[in-house]
């Protein structure tokens, strides 16, 4: 059974049995790419698949899905969903646990234990066995760390390599007029079309602090100052909150290293925290109380 | 000329501010380059602030908190602590110099404190030169201003 | 045909750059934007297709209509208009054709002409460069047009063996042309290799597909980003704002405020584009507002402005995140109503 | 229509010479046009309207309450709702906004000649239609009977009450009033307009109605218009949406592949049945 017909199955088994009423996977899309779907109906299983292009975090899909704990009074049919998610992917499921988005009994984790997905995943014709994203060569743990169901065993990590890693050490060995104009450089091609803020779990506020009507924060203009603003003010709005997926850079069409600002604040609360976004259903550090002993 | 940093201050009202004044009644001689942003506690100052503040030409940024345990508000300044630290390092791995910010505790009594920590902070910064990190957008032509018809007060 | 070498052409980018702002395609981490360029070096001449259209060039980003100084209940205005004169190299068809459905809303008789617009398209002279193939998301036949298509531009160039074949289009052209060494050899440009159609229904054909359930479907994966729309030659939503004027750029005197009204590139996919103050958002749902973009490009847009608003570009298929691929959607339109595939399809 | 200048996306300047509070929330601005641009507006008909600055903000479009017979002010009716109507609520009288207009098409009067008509306005929505009211009583001959149902919310949210009387008492026209929660010394109708037209009951015949309120009053008194025997054509509304030029070139307020700003705000009901995609 490939891991396309276990998934298969187990859909045909929830929607079936009316458990849910959606199950969100992915479907082989025009040209070969992969893409997010949802099945609702029993004879659409089919449509589901696994492969290597699988890239997308669906889980950026369910706070707009799902009712948060203190709106779940009953009122309205009672939309529960099932989800395919990778390792990375689960851990954005438990930010939003973390910070109460939706409830846990809304939704049934179809978890699959994830061989790295490939570069190139998400456009046309991707060679399905390529080189990994730069994540997946980093990632250690293989199965999803919060799951209902899991789908195939993680296979052995074998060689581990960090390109963000060796990137990020670059960048620190550089001089801070080094750093701004790197930075600066990146963020002037910026169109801010949002892609990165749009496909991210983590951004679901109802109206982002960037895109006010009256630019309390920064104008509407599509110019550097405000797009360094943009992306400085979304990375730290992620600290503790970002599970390292990378969706964001991939899907930027000009290719800034958004994973970089966001690697630079998850190692921050690593050190000073020891924090892990996602690890557990725990709030980041940074937006919660400090605890008794760190006076 | 000597360069003359534009230091923007967080105050807290409590503990800083009248810390502030307490340095003034006492004579006590401090850079006139700080100006001062009032704020109910220092947990109101928001990273977005801060950010703000660099963007529009600030040289320097300084936080100014009750003591941890002094807080008004009990934990405000539990707050800006934990907050501190991540900003810290984005606005460095950004570009910014990171002694272009700091926080730092001045209770109430302290007006010796508060007029050491403004002089040490003017100094550094002074030293770092003009910040580089706003970045003016294009420059366009301005309306000549029509000569208003009441004449302005002086 | 008329063949000019390499080394002409980049002569004649050279001095057209020194005499006046030559925009053309530059690589740029690995995306390929149109670029303002100091010399034919920095050109990057086997390009497919770049990122953003030329529409860029003409309607921006970010463009400043007037600037403002507020002083008390005193106001003055002053009007910013672009004046520079600019010659954009390696145009690629599909995008002159973009300018020419733009053309049909800033510079049409229907509405108001757009006085920034149209005095940046008299002073903007194109050279266009005929594609050799047809890319992977590539169907501009479907819609009027061909890789080689010359007639949007003002000179236009298709690459040959020792050369490119060059033909001036318009009077502009030919002035670019003056003083070049050309060479007169027999025989057309081998002509370039097409992909197979899509059908594209006729825009009277959409109007019962409104209500299909479709358009939802569609619409669940959306992300509302501004993607697709940002890098459409034809997408021309705009917002409009005031907004102080760019750091650093205040006047002296402290009592006057200095502003600018801003107008922006907007995207009917946004989440609140049509939301109005006080909160109602007419089309609250993705797929409410990814129909209201297909409709507009083959539907609504032919009908009110003439052209259709679709080059075959294929732009906003490839950088889609959740592939919206239009050419799935013109299929799916088509599959709910019968539709001839466009042998010859009427400019 | 005006002449076509360069540039309609400039504002012309002008100046508010009176800001009157009419209801909480809703001032009246008085608007002339400075440098002689009042010209512009000379040709303005029912139904028009114009864009406002509140420099520094930005610019919204709002209906032209005043009918060009009655003088050069402009007057529109400004409720505060969003970032440009905050900022003109904080302008006092003297200080300068900008204008653009007159846009849009009109009522057609001129059809309406030797008809009875219905008027219904809600709330706010009842600025654009005073120029209606103005240009029927200022040529009443040419009108038949004349049936104002005037509804709002609350008693203090009801339009132009000092003119009450002026349409009371002009020949062959009656007003009715009606609000959704009265206050103590409101003695008039209580409840929908919708209730209100259906204890009115106009007779169809020769009768043209013109609605303007909040999209949900215009959807439910059409649907009751239609029931009692209104034809589409017999029933005219003024839409509208979020507008960023007024001419028809920022795409932003279509109902399918109408614009609002340009091939309306006014329609009859016989084009809005057109339109797939609903106003409200």
């Amino acid at each position: 059974m490939t891991l396309s017909t276990e998934i298969r199955e187990k859909a045909r088994e929830l929607l079936a049995s009316g458990q849910v009423r959606t199950v969100i996977g992915y479907e082989e899309g025009l040209r070969g790419r992969t893409r997010p779907a949802f099945v609702t109906d029993v004879d659409d299983v089919e449509r589901l698949v696994w492969n290597r292009a699988c890239t997308h975090n669906l889980t950026t899909y369910l706070p707009g899905r799902l009712r948060p704990p203190h709106q779940s009074n009953g009122a309205g049919p009672d939309e529960r969903v099932a989800i395919v998610a990778k390792p990375c992917d689960s851990r954005a499921i438990n930010v939003h646990l973390a910070e109460q988005r939706y409830t846990r009994d809304q939704l049934h984790i179809i978890g699959v234990a994830c061989a790295g997905i490939v570069e190139g995943a998400g456009e046309s014709r991707p060679e399905k066995d390529g080189p990994l994203q730069a994540r997946c060569q980093a990632c250690t743990e293989r199965t999803p760390v919060i799951y209902d169901t899991l789908i195939g065993e993680a296979p052995p990590v074998t060689e581990v390599a960090d390109p963000v890693g060796e990137k990020m050490a670059e960048l620190e060995a550089m001089t801070p007029a080094g750093r701004m104009e790197f930075w600066l450089g990146h963020f002037d091609r910026c169109l801010r079309c949002y892609a990165c803020r749009q496909v991210c779990p983590a951004c679901n506020c109802p109206t982002c602090l960037y895109e006010r009507d009256d630019s309390l924060w920064t104008g509407m203009a599509i110019r550097l100052q405000e797009k360094r603003a943009f992306h400085l003010g979304r990375a730290y709005h992620l600290a503790g909150r970002c599970i390292g997926c990378d969706e964001c850079e991939r899907v930027c069409p000009v290719n800034i290293p958004i994973s970089l600002l966001n690697r630079c604040l998850s190692a921050e609360l690593e050190r000073s925290y020891g924090f892990r976004a996602g690890e557990a259903p725990v709030p980041s550090p940074v937006t919660t109380m400090l605890s008794g002993e760190e006076g | 000329m000597m360069f003359e940093p534009r230091i923007i201050g967080f105050l807290c009202t409590w503990c800083s501010y009248t810390g502030a004044d307490l340095a003034g009644t006492s004579r006590l001689q401090s850079p006139w380059n700080l100006r001062a942003v009032r704020v109910p506690c220092s947990g109101r100052v928001s990273p977005e602030l801060i950010m703000r503040a660099f963007d529009e030409g600030a040289d320097g940024v300084l936080v100014l908190g009750c003591h941890i345990g002094e807080c008004h508000y009990d934990n405000g300044n539990h707050r800006t602590a934990k907050r501190m630290p991540p900003l810290h390092a984005l606005l460095a791995f950004a570009g910014l110099e990171p002694e272009r910010l700091r926080l730092d505790w001045v209770s109430a009594s302290e007006g010796e404190r508060f007029a050491r920590i403004v002089s040490e902070f003017t100094e550094a910064v002074r030293e770092l030169g003009p910040c580089r990190w706003r970045r003016a957008g294009p420059a366009l032509p301005r309306p000549e201003l029509a000569p208003a018809p009441a004449e302005r007060g002086g | 045909m008329k063949i000019i070498s390499q080394g002409a052409l980049t002569e004649l980018l050279d001095q057209v750059a020194r005499e006046k702002r030559l925009i053309a395609p530059v690589e740029e981490a690995g995306t390929i934007r149109y670029r303002p360029v100091g010399g034919s070096g920095e050109i990057a001449f086997d390009f497919a297709r770049p990122l953003l259209s030329i529409k860029e060039a003409f309607f921006p980003p970010t463009e400043t209509l007037l600037t403002i100084a507020r002083n008390g209940g005193q106001v003055t205005l002053q009007e910013v208009m672009p004046e520079e004169e600019q010659v954009i190299f390696g145009v690629r068809p599909c995008d002159a054709r973009g300018v020419k459905a733009l053309d049909a809303v800033f510079s049409g008789e229907r509405v108001p002409p757009d006085p920034y617009y149209g005095r940046r398209r008299q002073q903007t002279t194109l050279i266009g460069l005929a594609c050799r193939e047809m890319g992977e998301t590539c169907f501009c036949t479907s819609v009027g047009g061909a890789p080689d298509e010359a007639g949007n531009v003002d000179l236009m160039l298709t690459e040959v063996e020792d050369g490119y074949a060059v033909e001036a289009i318009t009077s502009r052209g030919e002035s670019l042309l003056q003083g070049m060494t050309l060479t007169d050899v027999t025989g057309a440009p081998s002509p370039p290799r097409l992909n197979d159609p899509v059908p594209v229904p006729a825009a009277g054909a959409w109007a019962e597909q409104f209500e299909d359930a479709f358009w939802a479907a569609l619409g669940e994966r959306c992300l509302s980003c501004r993607l697709c729309a940002y890098v459409c030659p034809t997408c021309r939503c705009f917002d409009v704002r005031d907004e102080p004027l760019p750091a650093g750029q205040t006047q002296p005197d402290p009592q006057t405020q200095y502003l600018e009204r801003v107008r922006c590139w907007d995207s009917c996919t946004g989440a609140n584009y049509r939301r109005v103050a006080g909160g109602h958002n007419p089309r609250a749902e993705e797929g409410e507002r990814l129909r209201n973009r297909f409709f507009c490009k083959f539907d609504f847009y032919p009908q009110q402005y003439g052209p259709l608003a679709c080059t075959g570009c294929g732009r906003c298929i490839d950088v889609c995140p959740v592939n919206v691929d239009v050419t799935e959607v013109l299929a799916a339109v088509a599959a709910m109503v019968p539709v001839k595939i466009p042998e010859e399809v009427s400019a | 229509m005006n002449r076509a200048r360069a540039n309609r996306m400039m504002p012309q300047l002008a100046r508010l010479v009176t800001v009157r509070d009419m209801a909480p929330e809703i001032k009246m601005f008085g608007v002339e046009l400075l440098n002689g641009n009042g010209a512009e507006f000379a040709g303005t008909r029912p139904g028009q309207f114009a864009f406002i600055s509140a420099f520094g903000t930005g610019e919204a479009p709002f209906g032209i309450a005043s009918t060009p017979g009655r003088g050069p002010v402009l007057e529109f009716a400004v409720q505060r709702l969003g970032a440009v109507t905050t900022a003109l609520h904080e302008l006092g009288e003297g200080n300068m906004v900008g204008i653009r207009g007159p846009l849009g098409n009109c009522f057609p009067m001129k059809a309406f000649e030797e008809k009875d008509l219905l008027v219904l306005g809600g709330g706010v929505g009842g600025a654009p239609l005073r120029p209606v009211l103005h240009t029927i009583l200022d040529n009443r001959a040419d009108y038949g009977h004349l049936t104002i149902l005037w509804a709002a919310r609350h008693p203090s949210l009801l339009l132009y009450r000092e003119e009450y009387d002026d349409w009371r008492s002009a020949a062959s026209t009656e007003l009715h009033l009606t609000v959704d929660e009265p206050d103590q010394d409101w003695d008039g109708d209580v409840g929908l307009i919708t209730e209100l037209l259906q204890k009115i009951d106009p007779s169809p015949r020769n009768t043209v109605a013109i609605t303007c309120g909040p999209p949900v009053m215009i959807y439910y008194v059409d649907r009751l218009l239609a029931e009692m025997g209104f034809a589409p054509d017999q029933r005219y509304v003024t839409l509208e949406a979020r507008m960023h030029c007024g001419l028809g070139q920022c795409g932003r307020c279509n109902l399918g592949e109408k614009l609002i700003c340009v091939d309306g705000p006014v329609f009859s009901m016989a084009e809005v049945e057109q339109m797939r995609e609903s106003y409200l």
